[in-house]
C-alpha cells in the first residue's frame, strides 16, 4: 500500500519522465525521417559512392546494439572533438537525439527505400517522358505517393524509438526509465514503480498501434 | 566557459570583479547524500558546498548531471572545469585530472543484511558474492582482488536493491552513503567492520587549469575558515564524525 | 522530324532491336505492327530516352539523343508518349495531371497552364472531369487524359504504344477518334497499334517488325493488301 | 597508439563478453521460440480464453521496452519472491535469460502466427479431410511447412537478439557492453573501446545477414 | 450411406444452401451440376465436416454428423475428398502424401500403409512416381495422387468437388479414368463436375442445383434429354 502510495506521490517526476520521453522520440524521428530520405535516395541513385555510402550507413547503425552507438557517441567522440566545449549543457541532449536519430535513420532509410520502390515503375516513366528531371520526378511524383504507404511502417518505427528511448537513462537524460531510478533509489519499491514505468508505455504504445492499424485500413480503403 | 548572467549579484571578497565567471560543474546524481535530485532539483553537501565555494570566488555554477563513468572524461576535454560526486583521491586517476584538498574524509564500509552473522571484517568477504557500482573504487580493488564474487551495476540503488533482494551478500561502497542508506528507513541492514580503506573526497579539476586548481582551493579555505563547511556538515551528516576534515 | 540510324539495342546478350533505320517526316503518321516480342515498344522507348540505344543515332526534331541527361530532358519536352497502361499520376486529380508538366518543368504560370489544360480536355472530350482522380475514371478516359497529358507539353512528336489495348472493347472507339483528331491537325505521330481500321486511315507508312528488324514498309494499303514478305502475310492472317 | 595497444591487451576479455553475448542470444531465442510457438497456438486457437492469453503476452512485451522488463524481473520480482533463494547466484542468468527470451518470444510468436497463416488454406482443408486432429494438422502439416518461411526472419530475429543482449549489461551480466565498461574505467579509452565492440557485433550480425539472404534466396529456389 | 435432410447453410445473412434433402444409396454414383455460386461446393463440403451446417440432419454411414469435434474426425476418416486444386501436401513425397493418414490417424504400421500405397498407386496408373514430390508432377498426376490419398483411408464414401476443371485438356481424360475404375468397383460417390460424358456413362443419377436449392433430379437421360425445369435447360444449353 505505502508502495504504490509512493507511486502515486512520484507520478508527476514519472509523468514529466515520460514527457522526455515523447520529446526524443519526436527529435529522433523527425531527424531519422531526414537523414532516412537522404540515404534512402543515395541507396537509389545512380551514384555507386552514394550507393556505397547509403549501405555502409545501414549496415553500421542497424549492425550495432543502439546503446554501443549511444556510448560512442557520448562517451567516445568528445575523447576526439572537444564537443563538451562546443555545445556545453546542451551536449546531452545533443548526444542522445543524435545518437537515436542515427539509429532510427537507418531503419527509416530501409522504411522510405521500401516505399519508393513499390511504386509502380509506369510512374517513373510517365514522369520521365514528360520531361523531369530526377529531382522533380521524385519531389512532384514518386515521393508523394510512396509516403502514403511510408506512414504505417513510419508509425511503426515511432513505437519502437519510443521503446528505444529507454536506452537514454544510461548517460543519464531523465527520460521515463531513468525518472523511475531516481526515485527507486530512495523509495526502493522496484516493483511497483517499474509495473508503473511499464503500464505508462503500454498506454502510449497501445495508442500508438491503434492509430497505425487504423491508418493502415484507411490506406487500404483509399487503394481500392 | 565564458562568462553570464550579469544579473546575478557578485559578493567576492578579494577579486575586484562585477562580472562572475561561469564555473563548469558536472555531478552525478545517485549519490545521496552528496547528490540527489529531489523533484528536479539536484541538492546535496556536495552541491551546496561547490556552490559557496564559487561563491567566495565569484563564480557562477552551471550545473551538469551526468554518468559517473562521463565525469573524468569530460573533464579530460573539457566539458566541465570540475567535478563534485564523492570523487576518491587516487593516483590513477591524478594522472587523468587534477585533484583539490580533501573535502570530506570517507572510506569503504561493508553494508550487510542485519541478520548476516557471517560478514565482521573484510577477509569474511572471500567467496561472498558483493554488489558495487561500476567504476567506483570498490569495484577497482575487487577487480584486483581474486576470490570476490563482483557484481557491478550503474546505478548504487541497484546495488543496494540487489542485497535487498538477497542477490548479494554484501554492498561495498562510500561510507557516508552506506550510512545514508541505512538513516533513509532501511533498518534491516547493518555496517559491519572497520573501513576497508582510508580515503578523502577531492574535487576533480580539469588538468592544465593551475589557475583554477588554485581558486578552488583558496575557496574551500575560506568556506572551512568562516564555519560555512562545519554548518553544511551538520545539515547533510550529523553529528557523525568520521567524515570531517580537521581544519 | 526523327532520323534513326542504324539503331541497335540489347539487354546483356539479348539482341531486342538488330539495326533499324527509320526516318519520319513532319506531319506524317507512321503506324508499327509486328508480333509480341518483335522489339515495337522498345523502339518506341528508344525514341523517348526511355532505354539508352546500345549503338546508333537517332535525331528528333534537330537534337541528337546522345544519352546526356540535360539533353534527355530537352528531347523529352518535344516528344510526348503514351503508354498502353495510361500511367496516369495517381495522387493527382486530371486536371494536376495535365499541368504538372508545363507548370513544373517548363515553366508556366499556373493560370496559362490551367487554361491550356482545360482546352485540351475539351478536345479529348471530357470537360467535366478536370477535378476528377484518376481512379474515378474508366479506361478509356483515363487514356484520354494521358493524351492531353502528353500535348500539355506541346510535343513535335507523339508516340502511342497500344493504346488501346489496355481498353475493354466500347472504349477503344473514344480514344481512336481523339487520335485521329490530332493526326488531322497534323501532328508527327508513330503509333504502334493492331487497330488495323486506324492504320489504314490515318497511316501514312505502315512498318512491319519482325525479330529485331523492320522486315517490311509501305502504304497501308500496300503492306495489308500486298504484303511482299512471307512473314507480313503470316503475321497479317492472323491479325485481320 | 597507447589506446590501441590497451584494446589489444584487453581483447581477451572482450572476446568472452561477446562469447556471453551469442550463449544469452541462443538461449534467449531457443527459449523464445518455444514460447513463441505456444502463444502462436494460442493466439490461432478456438478458445477465446487462450487467444485472449496470446494476444496480452504479445501486447504487454512488445509494448513495453526490453529495459524495463530487464529491470522488472531482475529488480522487481525479487521483492515479492524469495527468486535468490531459491536459485542462488543463478538468479542472474535466469532472469537475464527469462527477460530476453519473454521479450523475443513475444516477437517470435508474430512470426511463427504470420507462418502459420501463410500455408495455403487448401493444405488446411485436405488434412482435416483425411481425419486429422487439430494437432496432427499442425505437427504434420501445417509447422513443417510453415517452418520453412519463418527461417529468415527468425535468423533476422536472432540479430535483433543479439543486439538486444547488450542491455543485459546493466544486471551486471559481463557481456560484451559490460565487459567494454569494465575496461573502460580503469584504461578510460572510450572510443577505441567502443569501436572495437561495434566492429565485433559488425561481424557477427553482419555474417548472421549475409546467412539470412542466403536463406532466403534458397527458399525462393525451392518454392519455384 | 447418405441421408440428408432440409439442409440449410448461410454465411453471415447470406443464404447458400436453402434447403437440401438428398439419399445417396451404396454404391451409387451422384453426379451434382449447376451454375457457378449455385452452392455445389457448400453442399460438399458440408458431407463432410468442412463446413458446419446452420440447420438440418447429415448421417453418414450410420454416424450422424453433429458438429462434435470427436464425431467430425470419425466421419472424415470414412469419407474422402478431392478437390479442384489436389491440395497435395508440398512437402511430402507422393509415397509420403499417401501414407500419411493411414499411419497417423488409422495408426497402421508404415509396411503396411506402404503396401496399400503401391497398390493404390498402380490403381491410378502412377506406381513409378511414389518417390517424387508433388511439385514435379503434372496436374493431371498430382489429382491422381490426390485421389489415392484419399483412398488410403478406405473411406465409405468419395467426395469430388470439380477434379478436373483445373487440368489441362489433355489430362482431363486420365483423371476421369480413374474415377471410371472407382465408380466400376462399386464406390460410393458424390462428383461435382461439369463433364457430362462423365455423368452420361457412370453416373445414377444427376442433381442440378441453383440457387441453394436442387431444382431437378434424375437419371443422366433424363435430366439431360429431358429436362423438366426452365432453369434446368437454360443452364443445359449453356454447358451442353
Ligand atoms: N528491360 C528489359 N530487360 C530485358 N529484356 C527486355 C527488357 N525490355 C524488353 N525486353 C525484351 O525485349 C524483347 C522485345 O520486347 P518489346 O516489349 O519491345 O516487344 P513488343 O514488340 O513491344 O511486344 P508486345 O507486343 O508484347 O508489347 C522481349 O523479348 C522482351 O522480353
Ligand atoms: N466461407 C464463405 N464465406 C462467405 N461466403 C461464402 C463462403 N464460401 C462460399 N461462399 C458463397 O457461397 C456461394 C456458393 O458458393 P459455392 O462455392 O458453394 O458455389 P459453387 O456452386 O461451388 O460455385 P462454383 O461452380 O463457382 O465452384 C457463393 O456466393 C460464395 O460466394
Ligand atoms: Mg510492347
Ligand atoms: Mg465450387
Amino acid at each position: 500500500m505505502e508502495a504504490w502510495q509512493s507511486v502515486f506521490q512520484n507520478s508527476s517526476m514519472l509523468i514529466k519522465g515520460l514527457g522526455y520521453t515523447l520529446e526524443y522520440s519526436l527529435y529522433a524521428v523527425v531527424l531519422g525521417t531526414v537523414l532516412g530520405l537522404i540515404f534512402a535516395l543515395f541507396r537509389l541513385s545512380g551514384s555507386r559512392i552514394l550507393r556505397a555510402l547509403g549501405t555502409v550507413y545501414v549496415d553500421i547503425f542497424r549492425g550495432t546494439p543502439l546503446l554501443v552507438q549511444i556510448f560512442f557517441i557520448y562517451f567516445g567522440l568528445p575523447q576526439v572533438l572537444p564537443l563538451h566545449q562546443w555545445f556545453g549543457e546542451f551536449y546531452t541532449v545533443l548526444a542522445g537525439a543524435a545518437a537515436l536519430a542515427l539509429n532510427e535513420g537507418a531503419y527509416i532509410t530501409e522504411i522510405i527505400r521500401a516505399g519508393i520502390l513499390s511504386v509502380d515503375k509506369g510512374q517513373w516513366e510517365a514522369a520521365e517522358s514528360i520531361g523531369m528531371t530526377s529531382y522533380q520526378k521524385m519531389r512532384y511524383i514518386i515521393l508523394p505517393q510512396a509516403f502514403k504507404r511510408m506512414i504505417p511502417p513510419l508509425v511503426n518505427q515511432f513505437i519502437q524509438t519510443i521503446k528505444d528511448t529507454s536506452l537514454l537513462s544510461v548517460i543519464s537524460i531523465t527520460e521515463l526509465v531513468r525518472a523511475a531510478q531516481i526515485v527507486i533509489v530512495t523509495t526502493y519499491f522496484a516493483l511497483q514503480f517499474w509495473t508503473a514505468v511499464a503500464v505508462l508505455y503500454l498506454i502510449v504504445i497501445l495508442l500508438l498501434t491503434k492509430l497505425s492499424q487504423y491508418l493502415e485500413r484507411r490506406l487500404q480503403v483509399d487503394q481500392r | 566557459g565564458c562568462g553570464t548572467g550579469s544579473s546575478t549579484p557578485s559578493n567576492s571578497g578579494q577579486s575586484g570583479q562585477t562580472q562572475p565567471v561561469t564555473l563548469h560543474v558536472g555531478a552525478d546524481t545517485t549519490f545521496p547524500p552528496f547528490e540527489t535530485e529531489k523533484n528536479g532539483q539536484v541538492t546535496g553537501f556536495d552541491i551546496d558546498l561547490i556552490k559557496a565555494i564559487a561563491q567566495k570566488e565569484n563564480m557562477q555554477v552551471d550545473l551538469k548531471t551526468m554518468d559517473f563513468q562521463g565525469l573524468i572524461p569530460a573533464l579530460q576535454t573539457g566539458d566541465i572545469d570540475v567535478a563534485v560526486a564523492g570523487i576518491t583521491i587516487t593516483d590513477d586517476r591524478k594522472k587523468s585530472v587534477n585533484f583539490s584538498d580533501p573535502y570530506y574524509h570517507s572510506g569503504l564500509s561493508i553494508l550487510v543484511k542485519k541478520d548476516n552473522t557471517t560478514i565482521n571484517v573484510p577477509d569474511d568477504l572471500t567467496g561472498k558474492t558483493v554488489a558495487v557500482k561500476l567504476g567506483t573504487t570498490a569495484d577497482l580493488m575487487f577487480s584486483k582482488k581474486p576470490g570476490v564474487n563482483v557484481k557491478r551495476f550503474t546505478n548504487i540503488s541497484d546495488a543496494y536493491s540487489e542485497l535487498q533482494n538477497g542477490g548479494a551478500d554484501a554492498v561495498v561502497f562510500d561510507n557516508p552513503v552506506n550510512l545514508n542508506y541505512i538513516r533513509t528507513g532501511h533498518d534491516n541492514v547493518k555496517i559491519v567492520g572497520p573501513l576497508l580503506t582510508g580515503e578523502d573526497y577531492g574535487i576533480a579539476v580539469r588538468k592544465n587549469a593551475p589557475d583554477l586548481l588554485q581558486k578552488i582551493n583558496d575557496g574551500l579555505k575560506q568556506v572551512m575558515a568562516d564555519g560555512t563547511y562545519d554548518k553544511l556538515y551538520q545539515q547533510y551528516f550529523g553529528d557523525e564524525p568520521n567524515g570531517k576534515i580537521k581544519h | 522530324m526523327i532520323s534513326v540510324k542504324n539503331l541497335r539495342k540489347q539487354f546483356g546478350e539479348h539482341v531486342v532491336l538488330q539495326d533499324i533505320s527509320v526516318e519520319v517526316a513532319a506531319q506524317e503518321v507512321v503506324v508499327i505492327i509486328g508480333p509480341s516480342g518483335s522489339g515495337k515498344s522498345t523502339f518506341l522507348r528508344c525514341l523517348n530516352g526511355l532505354e539508352k540505344p546500345s549503338s546508333g543515332h537517332i535525331v528528333i526534331a534537330g537534337h541528337e539523343l546522345t544519352g546526356h541527361k540535360a539533353d534527355l530532358i530537352e528531347i523529352r519536352k518535344q516528344v510526348g508518349m503514351v503508354f498502353q497502361r495510361f500511367n496516369l499520376f495517381h495522387h493527382l486529380s486530371v486536371m494536376d495531371n495535365i499541368t504538372i508538366g508545363p507548370i513544373k518543368v517548363l515553366g508556366k504560370s499556373k493560370a496559362e497552364a490551367t487554361e491550356l489544360a482545360e482546352e485540351l480536355l475539351r478536345k479529348v472530350g471530357i470537360p467535366e472531369k478536370a477535378n476528377a482522380m484518376p481512379d474515378q475514371l474508366s479506361g478509356g478516359q483515363q487514356q484520354r487524359v494521358a493524351i492531353a497529358r502528353a500535348l500539355a507539353m506541346k510535343p513535335k512528336v507523339m508516340l502511342f504504344d497500344e493504346p488501346t489495348s489496355a481498353l475493354d472493347p466500347e472504349m477503344v472507339g473514344e480514344v481512336l477518334a481523339v487520335m485521329k483528331d490530332l493526326a488531322r491537325d497534323g501532328m508527327t505521330m508513330v503509333v504502334v497499334t493492331h487497330e488495323m481500321g486506324f492504320a489504314r486511315e490515318v497511316g501514312d507508312r505502315v512498318l512491319f517488325m519482325d525479330g529485331g528488324y523492320v522486315v517490311e514498309e509501305g502504304t497501308p494499303a500496300d503492306v495489308f493488301d500486298h504484303p511482299q514478305q512471307e512473314r507480313t502475310r503470316a503475321f497479317l492472317s492472323k491479325v485481320l
